[in-house]
């Protein structure tokens, strides 16, 4: 993935962060949509190890021990922010009052199923929040790059890995596409500027259904 | 980064609730108690409501405003010892009133608010008070199934609120204050001080905002019942 | 019951609360306990409406108006006390951290089942916190006259009336006696000044255990 | 009313803890975990314990600590990604690992300090973390019955304590520490702050005392170990 596609996936997937939604990103390539939503947006960002208003990166040399998200960075806290324990952190998430997610993934099938946490006899450290946020956000987005390492499609119709959730995924963001889960199948919602169709089919592991018309880009 | 605020007008807030709507109220007797939300409840008048309160306040007192409105089709509460109005209404079966133990109360409602479906207790086991509760077998034992009591709209009375509705109670007016927030669709508080973003500290916070839809702010000079209650 | 018979009791009940203890005293009798334990005694007195460390009755004129116990009276939070939410206070309870319950009742059976919350047909008000404190604190004692109004006996080999919990009762203070459930039944501990035991046995309607020997007296 | 100080010496609270305990440990990362009862613990060495966290920290600290001593039998954590050691000895059987769901971790725990238990949730249904759990039939569902997780003893670290036990905690620091507070037997909480009776606001104490057996008052100059992570 070169440095300009992964920017512009990460500003697309910003532009569905809407104001006044409360909205967890899960470590890396999400922690990263925060640079590219407008600073006068008002977003309450959630991190489960108990914060709800994360105030961005701390510089380095101003760290306070005691203040970390979820993935070990250090933050800080945004004036109406707020901490809680870890059950109240759960129960905002399984409540209902998390508006948004997005995640990493391993692998995403058509039908919204996520696999992100286990590669039996390879990757198994725990599951972490990542099984209550897919199942529970009221919207689940997944960023990935589009392909693996070795350039095999991580959209599938089916999923080989154990699941994180069934059917969580609404929306998959990645340096060929944006793409929706319906419940008739995977639709091609927008293409990445430079790809072609054909390209995207080739390295996509499930049917996309594709609307008649020009293809928005992004 | 800023944050919505969520202040609205006392009437706009409480018009979203409709005939047979599922209402939560905080307190536990006077203390935490929301009675301008209550009075504002019985001004609009919507019918047919299911209350989930600990208690039913006092003769001529918050929910009794309701009840003595007619409002009420059910009470779900731990205890209306203090209001003998109330038992007049349920034993004239002019209201439904479901009791629970005042814990399992608080915790029903918690597990709500923790998205969770219910728990497993031995609480009122061997007692009338497992009759109609589902059972379960845990290691050869048996216990009740405690489901989650969840509403469609939670009204919460706060000390101090900013203006993302970031909630502080005080005192014992804390009470179900806080698990109440948590467990409905719709959390509307109501607050005696209003602060800017920042007013709270981020440690001592009750409720975390992301649980509260909307904010009403109280007058400087508080209802007369609000206050030390004359015996 | 007499004025002096009742201050006797209460000072009896009193003797067992102990240095150290967390202790929830239900409403009425119970209440008036405290005024029997020695200042300098460190208990934290726990309200199940949301505070451990009562710090006492506040004077008149001096009410804090979000400050109650569960019986509503306006107390005083002491140095040390803390405030919480109803499914804390209760955890407090059924998670075994409330050494000691005083509670009313209705009918006490010499197995321990007590029944203080209904009398159907005539008193439901609902069962408050009483059934959690009777079955969960790690000790319960009930604090009661030996009779009712019309002089029939409120301790009985099997209640009556529908019960709070089974087998929950550890000790009972009346006018009369304190009396321990044990295993094999109800035992004697110790007699009220002034009262002679046939006329224990004649107001209690189970059979009393008595150890030889003389009966201490209090 | 006075009441009782549970201050005491690190050696002597920490030796309650035998061969085989079950030990609840604080903390999220660094924030929350409580070294120096670690390391005492590590020092007296009780063998096979079972030990419950939300992660393995990082080599070279606090759990690593247990894990390297050989002292750790099993592990019960929602994440050791952190820990390569941790990985490692997972994989060549020398200890085993439990891996359960964040929040339902920070849930199971919760439900024994509430004296519940279990409770009854959807998450996991359908995937490889459901093998093996109870399943509980609610109206027509099929759900998951999470039984409560409890321990012999729980090291939890503080901010700010009184004498009595009463804990405050700062920022992310909270996380699992006034979970476990309340699940265990024994509680032994580090401060770095002791105050005298008072010195907390009722209003803002995160763990009421009676929570707490045994406090450790933390010396002013903390282990390096409690800073800023450098990585």
């Amino acid at each position: 993935m070169s440095s300009s596609a992964k920017q512009r996936m990460l500003a697309r997937a910003a532009r569905d962060i809407l104001p006044g939604m409360t909205v967890n990103l899960g470590i890396g390539l999400p922690t990263q949509v925060m640079a590219h939503v407008a600073p006068d947006c008002p977003v309450c960002l959630h991190s489960e190890n108990g914060i709800a208003g994360v105030g961005g990166l701390t510089a380095p040399g101003r760290e306070d021990r005691n203040l970390i998200d979820a993935g070990g960075g250090y933050i800080l806290c945004a004036a109406g922010g707020s901490f809680f324990d870890s059950a109240v952190s759960f129960a905002l998430v399984r409540g209902g009052r998390l508006d948004l997610t997005l995640l990493g993934a391993f692998e995403i099938a058509a039908n919204g199923d996520l696999a992100n946490w286990i590669i039996p006899g390879k990757f198994a450290a725990g599951v972490g929040g990542a099984i209550e946020l897919a199942q529970k956000a009221r919207r689940v987005g997944v960023l990935t790059t589009h392909t693996d390492k070795h350039g095999n499609p991580k959209i599938l119709e089916r999923c080989t890995l154990p699941l994180t959730a069934r059917g969580c995924v609404d929306r998959i963001y990645t340096d060929m596409a944006v793409c929706d889960v319906r419940p008739d199948g995977l639709h091609l919602v927008e293409l990445a500027e430079g790809v072609e169709l054909a390209e995207l089919r080739f390295a996509t592991g499930a049917p996309l259904i594709v609307a008649d018309g020009p293809i928005p880009r992004f | 980064m800023p944050f919505p605020d969520k202040t609205t007008d006392l009437a706009a807030a409480i018009s979203k609730i409709g005939d047979g709507a599922r209402v939560m109220i905080g307190g536990f007797g006077v203390p935490g108690t929301p009675f301008t939300l209550i009075e504002e409840l019985v001004r609009q008048g919507p019918r047919n409501l299911t209350i989930i309160k600990n208690d039913a306040n006092e003769p001529g007192m918050g929910v009794d405003w309701l009840l003595q409105a007619g409002l009420v089709k059910r009470l779900i509460t731990s205890h209306v010892g203090l209001n003998g109005n109330a038992v007049r209404m349920m034993n004239a079966g002019e209201i439904e009133v479901e009791f629970v133990a005042q814990g399992i109360l608080a915790e029903r409602i918690r597990t709500a608010g923790a998205g969770l479906r219910g728990f497993v207790s031995d609480i009122g086991v061997g007692t009338l008070l497992a009759e109609g509760k589902k059972r379960i077998e845990i290691d050869g034992e048996t216990l009740l199934f405690e489901p989650a009591l969840e509403a469609d709209f939670a009204l919460v009375h706060a000390a101090t609120a900013d203006t993302f509705g970031n909630l502080a109670y005080v005192a014992t007016a804390r009470n179900f204050n806080p698990l109440m927030a948590m467990a409905a669709e719709c959390t509307i508080a109501e607050a005696e001080d209003l602060v800017p973003l920042g007013g709270l500290a981020p440690d001592a916070i009750h409720t975390p905002a992301p649980f509260v839809d909307h904010l009403v702010a109280l007058p400087p000079e508080l209802m007369e019942v609000y206050g030390v209650v004359k015996r």
